[in-house]
């Protein structure tokens, strides 16, 4: 999908002309502060046309999805869905902030390993996750960052080993099949 | 019939197109038509002669104009027939010029045309039947309804112009919120100073009848004769008897209630007069607070009272007065954005109801006041410390949809200004910070005044809203945005003042049906045309001024109360009412009684009525039209099942015959 | 109207009821300008749309018309307050009945038009004539009178 | 009275400490849990972030699942969880053309018409005179921070929970406990869950100012209705006072944590004694 301010409203069922710049989104974003573009910034460079800078930026891969700005936003604009749509876009066009990179790759590690078991296994989950990181970003300590938490899991007994596998797995592959099968995003 | 009809060539304006000869030929023939002519100037004076001689000598029954629009000449034309003996409402006009000559430029086309505009404007004629203007008396006396500085500036213009005002004021005195600001934009005068000698000549003018503590209850009649029945509320207290002397309410020992005037920032008694400067300055007694009232235990003010003033069997008493006009000024109020009210949604992220210190602009007017509960030393309401960080966040519930109030309260811009302006005249080493999203100062000095703020009297100012307020050790910690740097912030402060959106006062959309007024989807009331007719209703003689009728400072609201004043002059200027008695009649005979047409008149013009012999009993029901108020409209003509309802003017015959003409 | 008339060289005849205070004015302002249209429309005035019953428009086909519209004001924007409001709602019932009884929807027309709108006067009349100048005269009208209604 | 139940991923995973405390605590109000058969895994925020179709198909399966079963309510403890599955919900009853489409996707006819309460609903739905009844150790001691996180609450027209700026239903239920429930700033405030892997950075700082709020407020723990508000604030205590040199040792219990322990359960039998924090 190119990016346009009709496919932002589409993707995040929203209307971006709405907003007034209030800033109340970024006001209240717990995230703001390490935002190097703020949510009501984003929502203006949506209106104004100017993708690049909006899917180029940090700030969309560091929102943490807590809706603070829709919920509060005083002309209903649905905020944290224009981030998220930005952030389809960014993948779907291949602009992704150099920062991000690793949880883009968080997040399709975890939806491989949901479709290969129908559910989470964590204990691959990180493993495959920080094997892939590392590929990708070179960044040596992350790959034992929590190994220091591991062993006290296994031993608070937080961590099956095994994982679990739902029965129907078939199923599962065939959801994720027909779900991909009009592109990545699941829409043309 | 006796008709004449005559064609104007309106210099080239007809004729070039219309070929006026041949239509005056055409015409000629038509049943009824005693003459027809065509001239070159109808409405100058020698077209408007001859018209008056054919009159004179044809003695003709019915007049036919064929020429501009009825818009723009019928009054004339009809005029002149008057003055020839000749019913006014026997003259029709046939648009020849806007509609036929101006608009098609093939002749032979538009002179047929012409010919058939004119044949439908006779068929009409033939129908027409003298008609009387209708006369009413005016009742030569108003009534304001709301008594803030819109209604006292509407009774003292109308009562200083001889007529009688019969003032209505719900609570116990006149005033509304100019009686409680500190001082008032853009010139920063003392509001009381300025409001309570209007107040007090309110109170002591020989044409100025005041009724305090008092709603309307309803209303009937029309224009220049309406009855209002007001409700005076029970006071507990004789005002005719009581010489205001306080020893009432300095002995009450109910002393903890939440004063209205203060907007609960300060405290009174059960029996209490609402501010010093009150008009009436009489006590009243607060029956929700009184334990000899709620308990039958007490009565210490009746012991005190030396005057036999009090008296706890008081009971409301209904009054009705007859008015010829009636305005309202019912005012404002700020919306409590502590809590959900029906379409307008609270605002818990501002905490205001949780946090005592986070405010609205009408409590920081009183504790600037004077005259407020700390005396106009600024003391934030948790623990009387002075803030030394004050935040002020406008726009709070106007201009957000998701809350349920999208348009702009207009004055807060200008009051939180203000509010900066003062608290720095008072808190030299204080800060005021002000959330903003625009600054609207559109008024004479109003640019200038916010300016001041923020470039004399140091006031910050930062672009973008807050986002949520929090309290930390007695500090509220407020988290808003500058988006101008594009950088969230945290601002400690000590206070905080929400400009909170103006809506209607409570119960206005009750008293707008009452009046028969219309309100806008917020209940503010509505004028008759925004530009032209600003503050009329569509129901004749009754007007609005003031912050009911919109967000409005206060000299706007004097403006509008001063040009309501000015309407109802014209009104009592005359002592007698024509109205086009172009007015619906009900045939009794035939009215089937179903009543469609009284719930489909806009005006409730259409009475249900009865029908009795001479010993009373009932005959038959019926739908009964009262000329007073009929507009003309025409609704229930074409709703009555039973075709029992006529429009003069337009009635079913006429219209019928027009159609016909066509063939 | 005689029945060898072609289509083409045939001049539908067009009843107009509109408001005496929006569409009327509007029609004035339409002259004032000098906004030419078709000649082919007969208006009468009325004191607001509220006052136009479907009779009056029944009747106008009987008398030959082979279109008829009525305009008024905007909705809100009524003169009487509500009166175009009334107008509205009986006019969804009677657009129910019409259809019902097989009445041709092409050739009646509701429209706002203010004081203000002299060109959509103009465009409005315009389309009319062209779109029954295309139809054809009525003559089915006469047909469904005749009909047994129930 | 039996429930429907889907513990999600986190339960089954590194919150099954959660999993236990939720089935001991209502099994003592006699609510059954009825587990959802064969579910899978919501998606959560990755499934909205890639793909939104399979951000819906994923729920819709499990929504699926509890109408063939005839499960018309169903406990998610998990807020993610029950978010996701209410979203598909509303988003299935309010379109045919999706209903149509999903059913064919996950082959199974789906509707959408499974209620989906989170755990507060549930204790809400037991009614507070029962658990009131049932407490026999008052927790007197306890004066406990309400922490709702962000997707308890919102989106606010979606989840339709109680108020979303000042919510108060975990309060409500806390002080029939016996404990105090003290009132502090950011009950609401997200605490970054779903960046736990990646962004840590982000998340520790968040925590921080939570915990921070929290002690200045005078409360002796934390009670949480979701797992990774929970992985947030306990596992990841010790780095938060690493990070900042601070010492919190703040407890962190889940509301089933207190209300099986207000109904006599010891610590280890609602699993408290497998949080990294211990009071
Ligand atoms: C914080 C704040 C500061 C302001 N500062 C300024 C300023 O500095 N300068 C300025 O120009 N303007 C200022 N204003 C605006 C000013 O208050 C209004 O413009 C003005 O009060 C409007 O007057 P009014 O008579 O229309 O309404 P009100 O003052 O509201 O008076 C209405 C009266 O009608 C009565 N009433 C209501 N309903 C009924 C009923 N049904 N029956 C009988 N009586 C009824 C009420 O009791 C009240 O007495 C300020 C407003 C606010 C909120
Ligand atoms: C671009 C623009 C767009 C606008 N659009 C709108 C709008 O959409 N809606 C709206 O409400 N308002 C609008 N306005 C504002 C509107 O034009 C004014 O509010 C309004 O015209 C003011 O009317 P007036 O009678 O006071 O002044 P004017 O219209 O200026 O009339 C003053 C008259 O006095 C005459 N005069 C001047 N001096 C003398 C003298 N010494 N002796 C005798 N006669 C004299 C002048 O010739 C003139 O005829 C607009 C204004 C502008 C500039
Ligand atoms: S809160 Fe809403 S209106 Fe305000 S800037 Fe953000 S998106 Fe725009
Ligand atoms: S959803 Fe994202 S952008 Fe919106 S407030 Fe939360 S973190 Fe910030
Ligand atoms: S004591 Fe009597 S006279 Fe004096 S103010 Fe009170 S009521 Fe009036
Ligand atoms: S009787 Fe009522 S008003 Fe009078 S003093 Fe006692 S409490 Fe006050
Ligand atoms: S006047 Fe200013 S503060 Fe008030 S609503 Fe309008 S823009 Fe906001
Ligand atoms: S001068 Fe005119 S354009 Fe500028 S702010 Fe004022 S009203 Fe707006
Ligand atoms: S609609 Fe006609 S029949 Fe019915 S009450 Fe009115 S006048 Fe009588
Ligand atoms: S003409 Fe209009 S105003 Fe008069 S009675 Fe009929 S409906 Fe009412």
């Amino acid at each position: 999908m190119r990016p346009s301010s009709e496919a932002v409203d589409m993707l995040a069922h929203t209307h971006v002309t709405d907003c007034y710049q209030c800033g109340k989104c970024s006001a209240g974003c717990p995230v703001g502060e390490r935002m190097d573009v703020l949510p009501n910034q984003l929502v203006r460079l949506v209106q104004s046309g100017n993708f690049r800078r909006a899917m180029d930026c940090e700030a969309i891969w560091l929102c943490v999805s807590c809706q603070t700005c829709s919920a509060r936003c005083p002309k209903s604009v649905n905020c944290a869905g224009v981030l998220d749509a930005l952030r389809q876009l960014a993948v779907e066009n291949n602009v992704i902030n150099a920062a991000a990179r690793r949880t883009i790759v968080f997040q399709q590690v975890f939806l491989n390993n949901i479709r290969r078991n129908g559910r989470l296994n964590e204990l691959e989950l990180v493993g495959v996750f920080k094997s892939k990181a590392f590929l990708k970003d070179a960044s040596v300590p992350l790959l034992f960052k929590d190994s220091l938490l591991a062993p006290k899991m296994i031993t608070r007994g937080k961590f099956h080993l095994m994982g679990e596998k739902v029965k129907d797995r078939a199923l599962v592959g065939r959801i994720f099949e027909r779900c991909f099968a009009e592109g990545p995003r699941g829409h043309k | 019939m006796r008709i004449g009809v005559f064609t104007c060539w309106c210099g080239e304006n007809i004729a070039r197109h219309v070929d006026c000869q041949k239509v005056a030929e055409a015409i000629r023939n038509l049943l009824g038509v005693h003459c027809s002519v065509d001239y070159k100037y109808m409405c100058s004076d020698p077209g408007q002669s001859m018209i008056r001689e054919q009159i004179r000598n044809g003695k003709l029954t019915g007049l036919v104009v064929a020429a501009c629009s009825p818009h723009m000449h019928l009054k004339t034309f009809r005029k002149a027939a008057e003055a020839e003996g000749l019913n006014p409402y026997m003259v029709e006009m046939a648009n020849v010029r806007e509609h036929c000559a101006w608009v098609h430029h093939d002749r032979e086309a538009a002179t047929a045309k012409a010919i058939d505009i004119i044949r439908m404007a006779v068929a009409k004629v033939q129908q027409n039947r003298p008609l009387a203007a209708i006369r009413v008396p005016v009742t030569k006396r108003a009534m304001v309804i709301g008594g803030g500085v819109a209604g006292i500036q509407a009774a003292l213009d109308i009562a200083d112009a001889g007529f009688e005002v019969v003032l209505v004021e719900r609570d116990p005195s006149i005033g509304g919120k100019m009686a409680g600001l500190s001082e008032t934009f853009p010139t920063l005068d003392c509001s009381q100073c300025i409001l309570t000698p209007r107040m007090v000549d309110v109170g002591q003018h020989p044409r100025i009848k005041l009724h305090t503590y008092s709603e309307v209850e309803a209303v009937n009649g029309y224009v220049g004769n309406f009855k209002v029945t007001v409700r005076k509320k029970a006071r507990y207290v004789d005002i005719t008897k009581c010489n205001g002397c306080g020893d009432c309410w300095n002995k009450c020992p109910q002393k903890k209630n939440l004063s209205e005037f203060d907007f609960g920032m300060g405290k009174r008694t059960a029996i209490y007069v609402p501010f010093p400067q009150a008009v009436p300055a009489r006590p009243v007694i607060d029956r929700e607070a009184c334990t000899m009232l709620l308990k039958g235990k007490c009565g210490i003010c009746a012991k005190k009272c030396t005057r036999g003033a009090i008296n706890f069997e008081d009971q409301d008493q209904l009054i009705t007065e007859d008015v010829g006009a009636i305005v309202a000024a019912t005012g404002y109020k700020l919306c409590d954005i502590g809590k959900d009210e029906g379409r307008y949604k609270g605002y818990g992220e501002y905490g205001f109801g949780r946090y005592a210190d986070v405010i609205d602009g009408l409590q920081f007017e009183r504790i600037v006041s004077a005259s407020g509960p700390t005396g106009g030393e600024i003391k934030r309401p948790s623990d009387g410390k002075t803030p030394k960080s004050v935040v002020f966040i406008c726009c709070v519930g106007s201009r957000d949809d998701a809350k349920g109030c999208g348009y702009c309260s207009k004055i807060c811009c200008m009051y939180v200004a203000k509010h900066t302006m003062l608290y720095k005249h008072k808190v030299h080493d204080g800060q005021a910070h002000v959330f903003y999203m625009d600054i609207r100062a559109g008024g004479k000095n109003y640019e200038e005044f916010v300016r001041r703020a923020i470039e004399q009297d140091g006031a910050e100012y930062h672009r973008g809203r807050v986002s949520r307020i929090t309290e930390h050790n007695g500090q509220l910690i407020v988290r808003g945005v500058d988006t101008l740097v594009g950088e969230a912030m945290t601002i400690e402060a000590d206070l905080v003042v929400l400009a909170t959106a103006m809506r209607p006062a409570d119960g206005v959309e009750s008293l707008a049906q009452k009046l028969n007024i219309g309100y806008d989807e917020y209940g503010f009331l509505s004028e008759s045309h925004p530009k032209l007719r600003p503050v009329e209703t569509n129901t004749a003689g009754v007007l609005v001024c003031g912050a009911c009728q919109a967000p409005k400072d206060i000299p706007e609201s004097v403006a509008q109360a001063s040009a309501a004043a000015a309407k109802v002059m014209m009104l009592f200027a005359r002592d007698e009412l024509t109205r086009e008695p172009e007015v619906a009649e009900v045939n009794e005979q035939t009215c089937a009684a179903c009543f469609s047409c009284v719930r489909g008149c806009p005006y409730k013009a259409i009475d249900e009525a009865d029908i009795t012999d001479r010993q009373g009993r009932l005959i038959k029901r019926t739908a009964r039209v009262n000329p007073g108020l009929c507009m003309g409209c025409g609704t229930c003509v074409a709703i009555c099942p039973s075709k029992s309802v006529d429009l003069a003017g337009f009635t079913e015959q006429q219209v019928y015959a027009m159609v016909e003409s066509l063939v | 109207m005689s029945e060898t008339q072609t289509k083409h060289d045939f001049e539908p005849k067009i009843v107009a009821y509109v408001c005496n205070w929006c569409t009327y004015l509007g029609a004035d302002l339409a002259g004032t300008n000098r906004l030419e249209y078709p000649p082919n429309i007969r208006i009468l005035r009325l004191p607001c749309t509220g006052r136009i019953d479907f009779n009056l428009i029944v009747k106008a086909y009987e008398m030959g018309a082979d279109a008829v519209l009525v305009s008024g004001c905007h909705p809100g924007d009524c003169h009487y307050t509500s009166g175009n409001y009334h107008a509205r709602r009986r006019w969804m019932l009677f657009r129910v009945l019409l259809e019902g009884i097989g009445f041709d929807m092409r050739r009646v027309h509701f429209t706002w038009i203010s004081a203000a709108e002299a060109k959509k006067f103009q465009e409005v009349v315009i389309d009319i004539t062209e779109q029954t100048r295309a139809l054809g005269p009525y003559g089915d009208f006469r047909k469904l009178l005749e009909a047994p209604v129930c | 009275m039996q429930i429907g139940y889907y513990p999600g991923c986190a339960l089954h995973g590194s919150s099954n400490d959660y999993e236990r405390s939720v089935r001991v605590c209502l099994g003592r109000l006699g609510m059954e849990l009825r587990e959802l058969d064969d579910w899978v895994c919501c998606g959560a925020t990755a499934a909205h972030s890639l793909n939104a179709k399979l951000a819906t198909a994923l729920p819709a399966r499990n929504l699926a699942i509890a109408e063939r079963d005839g499960i018309d309510q169903m406990l998610a403890p998990c807020p993610m969880c029950s978010m996701e599955l209410i979203k598909a919900g509303q988003a299935l009853a309010a379109s045919d053309a999706l209903r149509r489409e999903m059913s064919e996707i996950v082959e199974q006819k789906v509707s959408g018409a499974t209620g989906v309460l989170n755990l507060i609903q549930v204790f809400q739905q037991i009614g507070l005179e029962r658990i009131q009844k049932a407490v026999v150790q008052p927790l007197s001691q306890t004066k406990a921070a309400c922490y709702y996180g962000c997707l308890l609450v919102r989106p606010p027209e979606q989840l339709r929970f109680d108020d979303c700026e000042n919510p108060t239903s975990m309060e409500t239920i806390i002080k029939a406990l016996g404990a105090e429930a003290i009132d502090w700033n950011y009950k609401t405030e997200c605490c970054g869950a779903g960046m736990t892997m990646c962004n840590e950075d982000t998340v520790l700082d968040l925590a921080h100012k939570i915990l921070t709020d929290v002690a200045a407020h005078g409360a002796n723990c934390v009670v949480v209705a979701c797992p990774m508000c929970h992985v947030n604030l306990d596992m990841k205590q010790a780095d938060v006072e690493r990070r900042y040199g601070v010492t919190h040792r703040m407890p962190i219990y889940y509301l089933s944590d207190l209300v099986g322990m207000a109904m006599g359960a010891s610590g280890a039998e609602m699993g408290v004694d497998r949080h990294y924090v211990v009071a």
